[in-house]
């Protein structure tokens, strides 16, 4: 288990090949990146993304992010997990983030994968102010398809977080 | 106590963090919310529509009716849009 | 869309790198990364395993494997998916298989992923057989779970392959 | 017509590929089995339980029933167990 929040790129490569190495008991790693679209996630807004600057709230990520990794052990079984979280300035084409998940079983690996970034978009404490190419600045408006993805592993176990 | 605003209510109320002291009769945070929209147009702007603030005590998620005392860190800000 | 089947073994980080570079409308990126355990998968076998080797049908599993990237295709929008399926002989702890999928929107990228394992595992013609420590070899068996891991997507669209 | 053995199908028929000339009255693979039974016991044993055995006509999934002539790839093989 680890999670990671910082300013600068991280290597996908590396950061999957320490989760299962040396552990042969791992038969399934599943792994996540988002990156930065040039597409506007502002509603209604037709221009194009130049950048976009991430902010968050040191202390309270951490603990949410340790939160949802202790959950996600909690409920399947896992080998090693990670989360690896940006903040700052990043254009289109960079990497946000990275979860990853190493299971003995390939559908524990996918579902705590997918469970790991439904509940971070939800929440860990992160907030995303695009800038366009008029020359605008807009904050991203939380989306109710991710509030539904999330609520979707509310129901299927008693976990509690 | 410890207040700190994050994105666009960071932007409204002109600062990121501060310390403050409350009479000692606010026991909540509805009653801080009160209390803070007193202080001035940009807090009175930000606290407008509740319905669109989350906020923590102590680096937990919080309720409005969630108690406060003196020395807790209150954190104000919109749903969160990481990932 | 890339296929490819090979004796030897892959670069994850190299490979996930190339389905986004300069690709702006990439949000995310799903992978799946299969390895050899060393706990057996023959039915009540009690020892460890010291060696896979996978033997496969060339030509059809290059059809196969082409078939199912392309159903990934038609039903999600997909900007890019890859499909690296190694055959011969492999230790505990090798990787064996990756699947990966980028996509504008991280439920298509993900469900794609989980998709073309779940396929590739009952539709791609490869056979294992295990050495295990007690000195004998033993052909995997086909599981149940896998018939019906595959059967949920054959439900959800009305795709046919 | 050129037949494919796999995995334990190839061990217990003892080669992985051969040409055969099946006579013309044989129409689909139920019959090209049957023929094939009659070869030897290596055929007799890999071919005795049929629903443990799944089958390819040039190189796509077929069943018992698929039509075959002369040039056709016949490929016999368990369930597969990759991934």
């Amino acid at each position: 288990m680890a999670i990671r929040v910082q300013r600068e790129d991280f290597d996908v490569g590396r950061e999957l090949d320490a989760l299962s190495v040396g552990n042969r008991r791992v038969g399934g790693l599943c792994s996540f990146v988002g990156l930065v679209r040039d597409m506007n996630e502002v509603a209604g807004a037709k221009s194009g993304v130049e950048a976009m600057t991430l902010e968050h709230y040191p202390g309270m990520t951490e603990k949410q992010l340790e939160e949802i990794e202790a959950e996600a052990h909690r409920r399947w079984p896992l080998e090693a997990s990670l989360i690896i979280h940006r903040y700052g300035r990043m254009e289109p084409g960079e990497r946000i983030v990275l979860v990853a998940t190493a299971s003995p079983h390939r559908e524990a690996a996918f579902e705590a994968c997918h469970f790991l970034i439904d509940w971070l978009k939800t929440k860990a404490p992160f907030w995303k102010v695009e800038e366009t190419d008029d020359g605008a600045a807009r904050w991203v408006e939380a989306r109710d398809s991710d509030d539904a993805a999330a609520a979707r592993w509310a129901e299927k176990a008693g976990g509690s977080l | 106590m410890k207040l700190l605003y994050f994105a666009w209510l960071r932007q409204k109320i002109g600062v990121g963090e501060e310390a403050v002291e409350p009479p000692p009769e606010i026991a909540d945070v509805r009653g801080l919310v009160e209390w803070l929209k007193g202080r001035g147009d940009g807090y009175a702007q930000a606290f407008r529509d509740l319905d669109s603030i989350k906020l923590a005590v102590n680096q937990e998620y919080a309720g409005l009716d969630h108690p406060i005392k003196a020395g807790d860190e209150v954190a104000f800000f919109p749903p969160v849009t990481g990932g």
